[in-house]
């Protein structure tokens, strides 16, 4: 497939998938809550009105320009992430030069949140970035890992590694459980699900960041939420799961990376922030010092 | 130089092409934004009145709103539908009216109960706003103290109706007779009321300039607007020495 | 180092700010305020802003007749209204020197504890939301839904029952009732287990609500405290039990105390009272079956009912407190003067405002819901 | 005489023009004049300094029976150039408009060409005592632009001072023990000359070495003098010490560890009954001290002090990537030199831009300022991008080497120690930019208005810079090869775009083209969906209340509150306290030694002499 082919179609894969990813969380939420739930359209809908609203309003330059910084950083995200049949741009940056891109969009969103004046909003980044501090410890000790493991921080070739013969036992899940145990910890508080979900906490900063986005502002941070929960998941499966042969087992993999999360979040309410640091600080990171410290054995051997 | 708009050159009058006058593509457009629209309701969550209890049944799982696609929201911006759950007093009409105007268009107002449509159970109360639509312009109503579930579901169906079918404009007769609605709410509020939203230069900026938008009434602004002080001669911005 | 037009102002810095709570914001319980004064996520002050729900109830009242005032009462508190028809059905009774027939006090007691388990519901729902447990808020509120029902079987109505007259009640129970009401009690029962599992043994709700609003009993009680957040500090203290109305001294259950005061004792006290409530209502139900008798007593002409000139103070157990009115009758056809001593007043001003001193953003609708203060009833 | 002559006389005459003509702007136009020859001379040296070659001066003399003399090499020629682009920008800064706030701009002038001047002549020592003499130069030169707004400043360079003297003691005792035990003190003679000291010594050198440069480097705990003393500099000085003086020490540090011991040495001197080895000690040290002064920027309030924190924790990055000894982790830890200085400049200029217009730093004190001072937004937004390590500015492609590096060399503890002091960089810079320019504008701002084009300008050029080296990171890294190749360390393959590594590589072209594709479509569909309305900020969600100029709805103080409450007990300032206890033990010991001399000098004489004696014996 030529690349120009597969970076419009890596974008609209991984949005459509997202949404997807969307209905089902809704979905699932609303089973738990002992109700049908939304229509299969809902997420598509939601977005599309966003987007059509008649009147809207800005905070400044900023505020627009961090729209567009999340769309853009989030569609770039994707294109460093291989999927079955297109790998995009993932030769031209590794593992590393990919989650730091994902922090891209969050960069563009704390600082238009910033312009719109609302200390809601800004209590709300505070607490984003501080229980980011607290998930990417761990997640980044896996990462680390994960790519001594595999000798390579090349996401190409970590899913050549792993289906490798085609047999699960090449599977960072089956190599290395803690740091898959512990990264599934980290990927949760990432979706930003409680219990760590403080940044959102409407009976608290009322939605924090959102708190003054309106029609395509707050759409766009509908769609970042497809993006996030497409890219974390198939990353987790990337790098644990073995990623995919085809479209179809990389979906059942990330759905079910996803439906975990999902499953978990309703029955939690949200710890405090300071807590959800000592929670990440203590567990995931524990579990995947734990290890890291076997990784290191198997290469020292 | 502010970096806001100041509006102090008379008005130029606009209006919105009708829906006749756009290209094909256009009305398709906005035909598949308004079917959107209808199905897919943020409802701000303010609990303005006592109507307000018989809500969580009827988001909640009985009777599961989402299903219709609505779903609470928590600040204005967000919104598309406000609820005015049952009776006003005046110190809350103020804070509904800021609301209103901070939720962006195309916005719905639904008056829940009697107290809304001629002030119910309150007839008689010092204290509370009779009729909502002198307010506000308001989309739906329901009758009842209060509205039942089924009541206030069917409400919402029929105004998701109204909405797919385009005929729920009357938020925009908000921006072209603020005059008007400006005017009300100064005789309740005294001369100085305003809000910090400034409604003249959105209707300026999006052609809903209508012929009652500027007028006595919005004169007023130009001596008590504390927010957009090119306008006025009072500074709210600038703290006092 | 200032340019030529710089105006020196006194803007005190930003190393405090403000923060509201409501009217508009899904932290507040109905349309009330809190104003939050914070340094970093720390609340240094915090001003209650009450008001936005009042209607002048106090005043509309004197302007009704004493029968119409039935259909004002239960507006004053939403989710509770059983308690403000009794209490003021009582005062009524006082002045009036009515005779409440037996089987209405039973019929009496049998809605009020339904409305109590309705309010405690509700509350479970309500506080669970605080913290982002929304799955509790649904379950609660669709429990309460079946609750709902009960009432509209007997009452005709959901949420205002104006079930309560003045000598007795609207109307009796219609056929099967008792058995669905039992029905509907047996299903509140055996959803408990399971709002152990998902809110009161759930391990962050005991993180976030232990220690979080806490309060001694002298704080409790110099400030008016009652109701289960009173008995959240450890004192037993039930009107039901210690001046007993209606029939609550023929009927057995305990009063339900913790002593921690803190917002998890406040949930917890809330659930045993459900139990109780339950048990309650169990007697209640085997009496109804075996009691029976006219369910009020006769009345004079409704228009032209005088009261004799007097005063009468009544006051009840609701499930948010120590529910009172103060009824001044000059023998006319309407009230002198009514002063209804609401329990949230002192839990969502004073109390509210002393416990969020030194709280966190994070814990202040915590606070608010597990006081269980009623807006509406702050504001008449 | 050849080019670094010139360059050596140019950087004395450059101390003229400020100081003949002390008064307007002239002076500082020739200063930045004579800079923009200077990093010309720079440029021209080029071609005989890559490929380890060196340039030498024709100034020398005899003492002590050797010959001292100054050489450049590759590694002297990136520092030095860094010295004079830095020194340029911030002199032209002051030029273009700072300078009419201060009174004291001649005297600025000249001590920063002062500074150059002792700047190339340690970057340029042939030997050790010519290493000394530019150490002792570029102290007290910085020592007098620390302390040369007065005030405040003069106690942050005082303090500086007494770190600085006892680094130079103990680097003058390591100097000698490394002549004594090497019998030459060439620096090109001493190439590897100390791979073969006995453990014991090496210990000792190593220690006094790292206590001589450290403190120039600030790595704790070393590490309290620094922000106080680059912060409260003049705004322009700031910037220059900041994007390059405390540099000097991982020159000198390098020069030591890498030329003369070497790495494989380091790797093999095994600290007794543990697990550590010199290298992993000394990684280690440079991870404390990323990540220690980064946290401790966290909880700053003062903008100019929170950057200097940075400052301190990026050299341990620096350090980090250098004590690699791989090709990535060598060209990470030196493309990270020129790059912090790229972005830690245009910070400072930015901050010090705001404070020309507001009269404060203080982070309660500002905010809003974005729609006021645009460009200096947007200077200061490229500089955080880049400090913070984020693509697509050229502080990534730095960390990215340093990343990889230390995962090739397996050591994933030290990886996720500089992912700590990421993140904690992360969420200080926002927090900067938050507190200044974003939130409710402040009442007393509404009339300020962006600094002067020659402030601006300056600024956003080398914040261009930045931006440009991060698309094209082989710009930096050609800059880069002489002075790895004068180190003798090696160096990944690179193009003008891109880093070659056969377990995952980096084409910064194609990421920065892909993000800003992707940011244009974006802008498209964001244009696209309708027109929005541009608002004034107090029509703003407050729970439906009105808010007005006098709401205090700005939430800076206390910004990571929640984060503090976890690490804030780990923050105790248990060494402020040891500083300040040592301070006093230094004013009471300096009371008596005097109280000794006014009343008895004969006993002070034979005190003073049982002391010398001691130390003599201890030393030699």
């Amino acid at each position: 497939m030529s690349i120009a082919l597969q970076l419009l179609l890596m974008p609209l894969a991984a949005f459509l998938v997202g949404l997807a990813m969307v209905l089902m969380m809704r979905k699932v939420r609303a089973s738990v809550e002992r109700r049908i739930g939304p229509p299969w359209y809902q997420p598509l809908f939601d977005i599309y009105k966003l987007f059509a609203k008649d009147t809207q309003i800005s905070h400044g330059v900023m505020h627009d320009v961090a729209i567009m910084m999340v769309l853009g950083g989030i569609i770039c995200v994707v294109l460093f992430l291989p999927v079955p049949g297109m790998s995009g741009l993932s030769a031209k940056g590794d593992l590393i030069t990919l989650l730091y891109l994902m922090m891209v969009p969050s960069l563009g969103m704390a600082l238009g949140v910033g312009q719109t004046a609302n200390p809601n909003g800004s209590i709300g980044i505070a607490r984003a970035l501080t229980a980011m501090a607290g998930y990417e410890i761990p997640f980044f000790i896996c990462v680390a890992g994960a790519a001594l493991h595999y000798g390579t921080t090349d996401l190409n070739q970590i899913l050549t590694i792993q289906q490798h013969g085609g047999h699960l036992e090449h599977w960072g899940i089956v190599q290395m459980p803690l740091l898959a145990v512990a990264a599934l910890f980290a990927v949760h508080a990432m979706l930003g699900k409680e219990p760590f979900e403080i940044y959102v906490a409407p009976a608290e900063i009322a939605t924090g960041p959102m708190v003054e986005m309106s029609g395509k502002y707050l759409g766009t941070l509908f769609v970042m939420q497809c993006f996030q929960l497409f890219t974390v998941s198939v990353l987790y499966t990337t790098l644990f799961l073995g990623g995919g042969f085809s479209w179809f087992t990389l979906l059942l993999k990330a759905f079910a990376v996803v439906f975990i999360s999902v499953l978990v979040t309703n029955v939690y309410p949200r710890y405090r922030t300071d807590d959800v640091l000592r929670w990440q600080w203590k567990w995931p990171t524990g579990i995947a010092l734990l290890g890291l410290g076997m990784v290191m054995l198997q290469i020292g051997r | 130089m502010p970096d806001y708009p100041i509006y102090r050159d008379p008005p130029e009058q606009c209006r919105t092409p009708d829906a006749e006058e756009r290209s094909l593509w256009g009305r398709t457009l906005e035909r598949i934004a308004d079917h959107c629209r209808a199905r897919s309701l943020f409802v701000l969550h303010y609990c303005t009145g006592c109507g307000a209890i018989e809500l969580p049944p009827s988001m909640t799982s009985r009777f599961d709103l989402e299903r219709v696609g609505m779903q609470p929201m928590v600040t204005p911006r967000q919104a598309d539908l406000l609820l005015i759950t049952g009776y006003l007093s005046v110190k809350t009409l103020k804070r509904v009216i800021l609301t209103y105007e901070q939720m962006q268009g195309p916005k719905y107002v639904m008056g829940f109960g009697s107290c809304t449509i001629n002030g119910g159970m309150y007839w008689n109360s010092y204290a509370t706003v009779k009729r909502l639509d002198q307010y506000l312009p308001v989309d739906m109503y329901i009758a009842g103290c209060m509205p039942r579930p089924e009541a206030i579901q069917q409400a919402f169906l029929q105004l998701m109706e109204k909405i797919d079918s385009g005929r729920a404009q009357n938020w925009k007769e908000y921006y072209r007779r603020y005059d008007h609605y400006l005017g009300e709410q100064q005789a309740l509020f005294g001369e100085q009321f305003h809000t910090p939203t400034d409604v003249i230069g959105e209707a300026r900026h999006y052609s809903l300039f209508g012929p009652e938008t500027l007028g006595e009434h919005t004169a007023k602004l130009a001596k008590y607007d504390l927010y957009h002080p090119g306008q006025g001669a009072v500074d709210a911005l600038e703290v006092k020495r | 180092m200032h340019p030529d037009h710089y105006r020196h102002t006194e803007l005190p810095p930003s190393t405090e700010y403000e923060l509201y709570f409501g009217p508009n914001h899904p932290g507040i319980e109905g349309n009330y305020a809190l104003k939050a004064r914070l340094a970093g996520d720390t609340v240094v002050a915090l001003e209650a802003d009450g008001g936005y729900l009042h209607r002048g109830f106090e005043k509309l009242m004197e302007q009704r007749l004493w029968i119409q005032n039935i259909a004002l009462v239960p507006r004053i508190c939403v989710p509770d209204p059983v308690p403000m028809e009794e209490t003021y059905a009582r005062a009524v009774e006082t002045l009036g020197g009515l005779e409440v027939p037996e089987r209405a006090q039973w019929l009496r007691m049998l809605v009020l504890e339904m409305s109590r388990l309705t309010a405690h519901l509700f509350y479970f729902g309500g506080h669970a939301a605080t913290v982002g447990l929304y799955t509790n808020m649904f379950w609660g509120v669709s429990d309460r839904d079946r609750l709902l029902d009960c009432f509209e079987q007997l009452t005709g109505a959901r949420v205002y029952h104006m079930y309560i007259t003045p000598g007795g009640v609207r109307r009796d129970t219609p056929p099967g009732f008792l058995d669905s009401l039992s029905e509907v009690l047996d299903y509140v029962e055996g959803r408990l287990p399971k709002f152990d599992d998902l809110f009161f043994d759930n391990a962050v709700l005991v993180r976030r609500a232990t220690g979080t609003g806490t309060m001694d009993q002298a704080f409790a009680i110099d400030y008016g405290v009652t109701g289960p957040n009173l008995r959240a500090t450890g004192l037993a203290h039930d009107l039901r039990r210690d001046y007993p109305y209606l029939k609550y001294a023929e009927v057995e259950f305990d009063v339900i105390t913790e002593t921690a005061g803190d917002a998890y004792a406040r949930t917890l006290v809330r659930r045993g009272e459900v139990i109780e409530s339950l048990r309650i209502l169990r007697q209640v139900i085997d009496k109804l079956r075996s009691v029976p008798g006219p369910i009020r007593c006769p009345l004079p002409n409704p228009l032209a009912w005088r009261i004799p000139a007097g005063d009468a103070y009544t006051r009840t157990e609701s499930s948010k407190g120590e529910l009172a009115y103060y009824i001044v009758s000059d023998g006319s056809a309407k009230p002198w003067r009514v002063h209804v001593r609401g329990p949230s007043q002192m839990h969502a001003v004073q109390t509210l405002e002393a416990l969020c001193v030194g709280a966190r953003i994070e814990d202040v609708a915590q606070i608010m819901f597990s006081l269980d203060a009623c807006p509406p009833e702050v504001d008449r | 005489m050849n080019a670094f002559d010139l360059l050596l006389y140019l950087a004395l005459a450059t101390l003229l023009p400020s100081l003949l003509a002390p008064k307007g702007r002239s002076g500082g136009m020739l200063t930045t004049l004579a800079y923009l020859l200077q990093v010309w001379l720079l440029f021209s040296l080029l071609p005989s300094v890559s490929q380890g070659g060196s340039v030498a001066a024709c100034l020398e003399f005899a003492a002590f029976g050797h010959t001292i003399g100054w050489q450049l090499n590759g590694f002297g020629w990136f520092f030095a150039l860094i010295t004079a682009v830095s020194a340029l920008i911030a002199s032209a800064y002051a030029t273009g408009g700072w300078e009419r706030q201060c009174d004291h701009a001649s005297r600025l002038h000249s001590l920063m060409a002062l500074n150059v001047l002792a700047m190339y002549l340690l970057l340029g020592a042939a030997d050790l005592i010519s290493l000394f003499i530019g150490w002792e130069l570029v102290s007290w030169a910085g020592f007098l632009l620390m302390a040369a707004p007065g005030g405040q400043s003069v106690q942050a360079a005082l303090r500086y001072l007494i770190y600085a003297l006892a680094g130079a003691l103990a680097l003058l005792t390591a100097i000698v023990l490394i002549e004594q035990s090497s019998g030459t003190i060439q620096l090109d003679a001493l190439r590897g000359a100390l791979a073969s000291l006995p453990d014991g010594l090496s210990w000792v050198v190593l220690a006094l070495v790292f206590v001589g440069f450290g403190v120039k480097l600030a790595m704790p705990p070393f590490h309290l003098w620094q922000a106080p003393a680059y912060g409260y500099a003049d705004g322009p000085a700031a910037a220059f010490l900041g994007a390059i003086s405390s540099r000097m020490g991982l020159f000198g540090l390098c020069l030591v560890l890498v030329q003369m011991v070497g790495l494989e040495r380091l790797v093999g001197l095994a600290l007794p009954f543990s697990f550590f080895d010199a290298q992993s000690l000394l990684a280690w040290a440079a991870a404390i001290t990323l990540i220690v002064p980064t946290y401790i920027a966290l909880t700053q309030n003062d903008a100019r002090l929170l950057l200097a924190w940075h400052g301190i924790g990026q050299g341990g990055f620096m350090l980090l990537g250098l004590m690699l000894g791989n090709d990535l982790g060598t060209a990470g830890g030196l493309l990270h030199v020129l790059n912090h200085a790229s972005y830690q400049a245009p910070l400072f200029l930015a901050v010090t831009a705001v404070v020309y217009r507001t009269g404060t730093a203080d982070l309660d004190r500002l905010g809003g300022l974005i729609a006021r001072m645009p460009w200096a937004y947007v200077t200061l937004l490229l500089g955080i991008i880049g400090l913070a390590g984020l693509p697509p500015m050229n502080g990534f492609v730095s960390k990215w080497l340093i990343y990889k590096g230390l995962l090739d060399a397996q050591m994933p503890l030290l990886f996720v120690a500089a992912v700590i002091g990421t993140l904690g960089t992360i969420l200080s810079v926002y927090k900067l930019i938050h507190n200044i320019f974003l939130g409710q504008l402040r009442a007393e701002h509404r009339e300020v208005t962006d600094a002067p084009w020659g402030m601006t300008g300056p600024m956003l050029l080398i914040a261009g810079f930045a931006f440009i080296s991060g698309m094209l990171p082989g710009l930096g890294l050609y800059l880069v090869e002489p002075a790895a190749a004068a180190l003798g360390l090696p160096m990944p393959s690179f193009d003008l775009s891109a880093i070659h590594a056969p377990n995952g590589a980096l084409d910064m072209l194609v990421v920065v083209s892909a993000l800003i594709g992707a940011i244009g479509f974006g802008a498209l569909l964001f244009l696209n969906a309708g027109r929005s309305y541009r608002t004034q900020p107090l029509d703003n969600y407050a729970g439906g209340h009105f808010l007005t100029a006098q709401t205090r709805y700005q939430y800076s103080h206390h910004f990571y509150a929640g984060l503090l409450r976890v690490i804030g007990p780990w923050m105790r300032p248990w060494l402020v306290a040891l500083e300040q206890g040592s301070g006093h033990f230094l004013d009471l010991a300096s009371a008596a030694s005097r109280g000794l001399y006014y009343h008895n000098g004969l006993r002070f004489l034979v005190f003073g002499t049982v002391v010398g004696l001691l130390w003599l014996l201890i030393v030699v």
